[in-house]
């Protein structure tokens, strides 16, 4: 599983193990974590929203990519969806790589792409109790309807 | 022909439902949308959204088959 | 503790932990683990050799200068001293940061800054019962006995 | 004056000592470190050599004082 989602906490320890190899002299992971504070507004806690289906298919291929892109040994995805609150991992990426550059580049090419590409949505609650789609609300063209929900 | 669509996100809850059949003539992703948009409001243009097809990236002026699955795809933000 | 050294397994767990902050949006780090082969060479074991007390001074002012140099918002090294064998973390460097390229970039220097700057020895013991202290075998200008240990 | 050495790694491993007191009238760790080199056999020069003094890095000119601790430093492996 080289893209996949988890409805729970992420064993990040699990995640890390199932990249080891005796060839690998470098593991580079990356952690997103859930902000108190998103483009000036205060933030209570998030829920993310995936397209399955084809996330997993558009997840998948980019790992792929990282692993015939870069000199990399293993490499793997895990999201979160559902609510999460501040502090809670939202994304893992983890890479391990027989020497650190390549394992750097490939898990700063994943989480960038993940987040350009695959098709996962995040809805931030305020404090101040609204609540918005990020990158959905501020660039609507259409009649835009900021407190509508 | 019946189209099956999916919503996610902030369609989804322009929509007021996750899922719905509707029967159609639109040929076209870019057809569909334009009809679904006389009966809802949504706030994204087509420039805003890309298309997937039975689980996949499609086109917007793909050809649609009867009992195919669209999602229109807001702006992502995984992450 | 900036930077601190371990003689047992690093807790990479609580190492984390100690990093998070509800303002940290990205969080990257880099483990360095005990290869089987080096330049070609099957190694079967390793241990690491430190001048403690400069290190902890040279180790520290490199975390410092991230923190200075980097919109982080933490960081943190430890070092493993003593035997290692193969696939065992050698090296944890973690960074929490408010967006992700920063803490990126900063993990990264501080790892090639520690594994310029930081007087800390590594031997390597090979399969075919050789060993050698890197970086100081290959190099060596004066006569050199590379089987003399 | 009372100049205390200490080896690590592959000096310690050719002085065959992890610490030394020498007696000596080496102004400098140069001076220092070429007469070390008379009694033990070094294969490091010290243009692969870095110097500390009592802890902190030092030049090769560094006026030494009695008591000061130097420390030859190999080429560094870390990571």
């Amino acid at each position: 599983m080289l893209f996949s989602f988890s409805e729970s906490a992420i064993d990040t320890a699990a995640a890390s193990r199932s990249l080891a190899d005796p060839g690998a002299g470098g593991f580079v992971s990356f952690e997103g974590w859930v902000r108190n504070l998103n483009e000036g507004r205060r933030v209570q806690k998030l829920e993310y929203e995936a397209f399955t289906q084809l996330a997993i298919k558009e997840g998948t291929r980019i790992v792929e990519a990282a692993l015939h892109k870069f000199a990399i040994r293993h490499a793997r995805c895990i999201h979160r969806v559902g609510p999460l609150n501040i502090g809670e991992l939202a994304v893992w990426v983890g890479v391990s790589a027989e020497h650190r550059g390549e394992a750097f580049d490939a898990c700063r090419f994943i989480i960038d792409e993940v987040k350009h590409r695959v098709p996962i949505w995040k809805k931030e609650h305020y404090e101040d109790g609204d609540s918005g789609w990020v990158n959905c609300e501020h660039c609507a063209a259409a009649p835009h309807h900021p407190h509508a929900h | 022909m019946k189209i099956r669509v999916q919503y996610f996100a902030l369609l989804r809850e322009q929509a007021r439902c996750s899922q719905e059949d509707v029967q159609t003539q639109a040929a076209t992703p870019a057809a569909l949308f334009a009809e679904l948009g006389r009966r809802h409001t949504f706030s994204l243009s087509p420039s805003q959204l890309k298309v997937a097809i039975n689980g996949d990236f499609a086109s917007w002026d793909q050809a649609l088959a009867d009992n195919d699955m669209v999602v229109f795809i807001p702006p992502v933000a995984g992450g």
